[in-house]
């Protein structure tokens, strides 16, 4: 009994899912577009075993998440210095604050033809899409977290005779932590999803160029294909953050299993 | 009741001279013209109704904040931000949620601090708990925690914000002994905020009464240390005190 | 760049001639005896090749008529070098068999979905104008790309679809739809080769060579269809049945650039500066140079 | 004195657009790439006024405006609401929150052509994109946002009798409203942001038809204009989400000037 | 020493039954099979060292922890969750920071409840401190603010956290006898934890000692009310239970 519902218990979050699944083979199979517009779960399943079985598909993400990777690196780093050094002086947040805020809102695609003349059609391009969209959640996230510490904690900090690096290190940080993992979760969203647009300059690899290039050759099952793969990056991704949280924040009984 | 010139020795201690210090929230004047000088060393207790501005005082004298006017001067120079040292226990425990007691205790400090920082939990009677979360601590152990943070470090100049305020009588009076104990070994200048005037009694050479903003009684204990709360000139005192206070409010 | 050239960087899009001469290697082979190594770069769009030629990223591309003009009409530099026979059959426009359109007459009020200022755009306007329609007598529902087309068409969002090959040939393999007409007498429907105009005056046997070898390729597609469309196949993703109709109906190879390669050019950009795709009238034939030292020894 | 630092206090965080601006002009004028590829600020000023003077640009925006606010009302109710719902129960979080994480993570332009599909060309599908954008950074936040609400607090709700509803209304609520006010200047964000997708669906009209379309045909003015414009409402929205603080947030210490 | 039948009338008030409750944290146990009654109107006072599960027992009681074993009855039902009939007033103030500070006291009130939550403020002598955020306040003042809240709602059960122990003696004084007004006209059932021997004598009919997790200490109070700190009667009971806290520790 115990076991039957410990079962039914991790199977809940998976509910939804196999419930669309289940739906869309039922819409599917009875064509009332064709198949080949939009395709069958299992039609998806066999083109994905199949780009399985021929290393296509790992090839694709390997390359893709080694351009993601690298620019979560930069992008994350320079958020992250950038919402620590505005949170903590207010000259700098004067200066570059409204700056970032307006960069943000420059869609990727609108920026590609300028990208292309400044940094060309290479792996900087793509690289660079990817750590200007990755940049702006961990600054957000991290500004405000900051900003969010209880001043009665700073105080106590500073008539400790901390330094402010260390008022930092031992009070700021760790109480801006959940708001950073906030951030930190949306820049693993956005790491993916700017490839999309980055993977459409001058390259034949990846997942983003895998999808909008079955979307250029109606390969439908492709496109659904490479949508399971992003949706499976975005699982992964909040599993990734969640669990650096358990690991990091032991002490937040706000923490939710 | 004026102040005569009993004046501990205290080399340790900071000399604090606080000179026509006013302090203003909005258009109330909490502190008006303060003028009090606090000699090195010496061990004085602040009472004072809710509200009637010991937190305040703490505070300005702490350099967490800036007087509306008037200066404080320490070691006769001009405070400005914080003083390195000052340490000061506030009226709330304020611990680091994210760090365990005994790393909330050695916050701060430099090279080995551990042995030392178990030792000052071992004194607030908290060794057992030294590697937990401060969300598990009672009220109680939470203040001691706080406590333990403060007495580690040496002060030359220490402020306590009612510290002892949520303990019962017998670790109360524990905590006042360890108090006393080191203050007597280093005496830095104390400055203990309390409402519990036995305590201010049995602890301090000087008690100031803080009513409307200014010093309402500026009083000497001389009495022989070690005193004790059950003392009959403790009790005389006491009395006295209190019976100040009660009349001045009806 | 003057001096000794080291890499030719190329653009191309998947399934063009461009595409078939890389799988060769034809030219590899030639450029490399020269000490010179080619840097192929895949695009996803004729625009975007010319994109990046107009930004110096690469030196040579290939990308169909309409992507020319409207380069030129936003002011970008570049010279045409070469074209590719023409392809009038591959694209057109269609309907469903019981939508009760009989001709391109009938598609007056009609919604038609096309990609703005696509060659089967152009037939469009072409088509009405001469059943006697106004260009604007359709209602144009535009699409970003073939398979928006395609999916709206099949789920009668429109009631026409213009297409070009190799989606054409899917759509009508697929839903055996009436053709209302394809290019034929109307547009010679050709893609051509640009160059960067630095690249093509310092180098201009460079882009002799490029073209020639192009021509040798396209031979040799000419000869091997199947083969043509087990590889594009492998490289596109699409059934070899629609490959085959539109490998089929087309024949591959260069020419150089004439007065008679001209002209429908320039009807083209007049159209489109009629119908309002470019603000300007201009003059293709002066990114058109005719008899440089690049036309190619074409066998 | 006072007067001349209240300006450069004003001024600052427009000096670094400023500067850009001004560096721009410099190099365009320089003609290391053509003007044509790369116009300088100067011809970009002149299109957008002769865009506005002929009335084309308001109308552009008047129609994106539309589409961004209707999204955002729709997306943003259901992001508040589902982050309400998962944050108070556990089995409705178990249920949902995979699947939005999982949504979230597809990218807009994948999904076009089954948005065509499913839901036509008409308005409703660009709509339907802004609202699907727009939902997650709220959900998440206001997730966040109550889960961390100190439950000291909602014990002091419980045991003085509020009700559910109660507890929600004074206590989460409000204690939520911080990270509430961070999600929402994402969701201003990421409203213009997937305009330039929603607007690549059979539509002559908005912002990011403007910008897409731009960049199809080549024209460089416009395509900064529109970045430019993007950058804007950026600023728009930061300002807009500061403003609802400022005025909800009067308690909050912590509230940046 | 032992529990005798004085059990006061008091039809408003709660009968509470404990009944060999046990709470553990981990492995610790901090109540060891707990037995206790309080019956209906009963004013009862819990004292114990800092740590000695007192905040536990409220919150069990409360219903917002259950025991990890026994059971607890309210009125003889078994309390599931929180039952209507009780309010508590914590250790810490846990006011909301969002809201002023009247609208902190009538959270959760229904109808008219202004005039009222005013009336309370008014007995706490915070009234011009009415529509002030509570980040202004002093701590002693954020306390008086929590008990104005737990009062206004005329509760059939009253829990208190140490309520009183951020106050002045005087203040103290002041909003003991408010407590023991109240309770006198509404004779709820009334739970104190309280450090001050003093305040539990002077308040309540029976006073518990808590001590290792069970009761050490079962003492019924019967004096005469109104009762005087100063009351010699209550001199006598205070050094008694002073002495019996302070030998068993030693
Ligand atoms: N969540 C928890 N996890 C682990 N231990 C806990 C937890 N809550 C309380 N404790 C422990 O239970 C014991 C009793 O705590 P409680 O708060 O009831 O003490 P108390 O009698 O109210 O003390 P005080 O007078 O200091 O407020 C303490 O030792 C405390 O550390
Ligand atoms: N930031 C502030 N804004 C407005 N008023 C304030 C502020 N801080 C303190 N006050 C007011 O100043 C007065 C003195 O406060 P303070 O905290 O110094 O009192 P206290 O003597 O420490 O009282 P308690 O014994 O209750 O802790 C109070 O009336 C309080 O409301
Ligand atoms: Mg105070
Ligand atoms: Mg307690």
């Amino acid at each position: 009994m115990m076991k039957k519902r410990t079962i039914v218990n991790f199977m809940l979050p998976w509910l939804l899912p196999l419930l669309i699944i289940v739906i869309w083979q039922w819409t599917a199979s009875m064509e009332i577009v064709s198949a080949k517009i939009f395709p069958t779960p299992v039609t998806i399943a066999e083109t994905g075993w199949k780009m399985i079985a021929n290393g296509v598909l790992a090839e694709h993400m390997l390359i893709s998440l080694q351009r993601a990777l690298i620019g979560l690196l930069i992008g994350g780093g320079i958020g992250l210095a950038m919402g620590i050094l505005n949170a903590s002086f207010h000259l700098s947040y004067r200066l570059f604050d409204t700056t970032i805020q307006m960069v943000r809102n420059i869609p990727h695609l609108a920026l590609v033809p300028l990208v292309i003349i400044w940094i060309g059609i290479g792996e900087s391009s793509k690289i660079f899409l990817v750590a200007l969209g990755v940049m702006f959640p961990v600054y957000v996230n991290t500004y405000h977290g900051i900003r969010n510490v209880s001043n009665d904690l700073v105080e106590m900090g500073k008539v400790y005779g901390l330094k402010r690096r260390e008022i930092f290190r031992h009070i700021l940080l760790p109480g801006a932590l959940p708001s950073i993992f906030v951030g930190l979760r949306y820049a693993l969203g956005v790491m993916w999803l700017t490839l999309i647009v980055a993977e459409t300059i001058a390259t034949n690899s990846g997942i983003g160029y895998l999808a909008m290039n079955a979307r250029e050759f109606m390969q439908a099952d492709i496109i659904i294909l490479s949508i399971i793969i992003y949706a499976c990056f975005g699982k992964i991704a909040d599993l990734l953050a969640k669990w650096l949280e358990k690991g990091l924040l032991k002490w937040n009984q706000t923490y939710h299993p | 009741m004026t102040r005569s010139a009993v004046i501990p020795e205290g080399k340790n201690g900071v000399l604090i001279q606080i000179k026509a210090v006013t302090k203003s929230f909005q258009q109330h004047d909490v502190l008006k013209r303060l003028d009090i000088t606090l000699y090195p060393g010496q061990f004085t207790s602040i009472i004072g109704k809710s509200g009637s501005g010991k937190s305040t005082l703490l505070k300005l004298i702490s350099g967490l904040d800036a007087p509306s006017e008037g200066d404080i001067l320490l070691d006769g120079e001009a405070l400005n931000g914080i003083s390195g040292s000052t340490t000061m226990m506030f009226q709330d425990s304020r611990l680091l949620p994210w760090k365990s007691v005994i790393d909330n205790v050695g916050i701060g400090l430099q090279g080995e601090w551990r042995p030392k920082a178990l030792h000052f939990l071992q004194q607030v009677g908290l060794e057992n708990k030294a590697d937990q979360w401060p969300s598990t601590l009672s009220g109680g152990q939470k203040q001691r925690v706080a406590l333990a943070r403060a007495l580690v470090r040496n002060p030359r100049m220490l402020l306590l914000d009612e510290p002892l305020g949520a303990l019962d009588a017998l670790t109360r009076l524990e905590m006042q002994q360890l108090i006393e104990r080191l203050w007597l070994e280093q005496r830095f200048t104390a400055l203990l905020v309390t409402h519990d005037v036995n305590e201010a009694i049995t602890l301090s050479d000087r008690i100031l009464l803080l009513e409307d903003g200014d010093i309402a009684l500026d009083m000497d204990i001389d009495l022989p240390r070690p005193r004790s709360r059950t003392d009959s000139q403790v009790g005389k005192w006491e009395r006295q005190i209190l019976d100040r206070i009660m009349r001045n409010s009806s | 760049s003057e001096g000794q050239l080291e890499v030719v960087r190329i653009g191309y899009q998947k399934g063009n001639t461009l595409n078939i001469l890389k799988v060769k290697g034809n030219l590899d082979e030639r450029l490399k005896k020269q000490g010179i190594k080619i840097e192929w770069n895949v695009f996803p769009s004729g625009g975007t090749v010319l994109e990046a030629l107009a930004a110096g990223k690469i030196d040579y591309g290939n990308a169909a008529d309409g992507s020319g003009v409207f380069a030129q009409a936003s002011g970008q530099s570049f010279v045409y070098v070469g074209s590719d026979l023409p392809n009038p059959e591959g694209m057109g426009i269609m309907v469903h068999k019981d939508s009760g359109i009989a001709g391109i007459g009938d598609l007056k009020g009609k919604k038609v979905a096309v990609v703005k200022g696509g060659n089967h755009h152009y037939l469009t306007v072409l088509a009405l104008e001469s059943s006697g329609l106004q260009y604007d007598d359709v209602e144009y529902v535009y699409v970003k790309d073939a398979s928006e087309g395609r999916a709206l068409f099949e789920t009668k969002q429109v009631d026409a679809l213009g297409s070009w090959d190799p989606f054409f040939a899917t759509v009508q393999m697929d839903l055996q739809p009436v053709t209302l007409t394809d290019g034929s007498h109307y547009s010679p429907n050709r893609t051509f080769y640009y160059a960067t105009k630095e690249f093509a005056e310092a180098h201009p046997e460079i882009v002799k060579a490029i073209l020639e070898e192009t021509d040798v390729s396209d031979q040799w597609a000419n000869e091997n269809k199947g083969e043509v469309v087990k590889m594009l196949a492998g490289e596109l993703g699409i059934d070899e049945e629609s490959l085959a109709k539109m490998v089929e109906r087309r024949t591959y190879g260069v020419e150089a650039i004439t007065k008679e390669i001209i002209a429908p050019q320039q009807q083209l950009a007049d159209t489109f500066h009629k119908i309002g795709l470019i603000e300007h009238s201009i003059d293709v034939s002066s990114y058109m140079p005719v008899g440089k030292e690049w036309v190619p020894d074409l066998k």
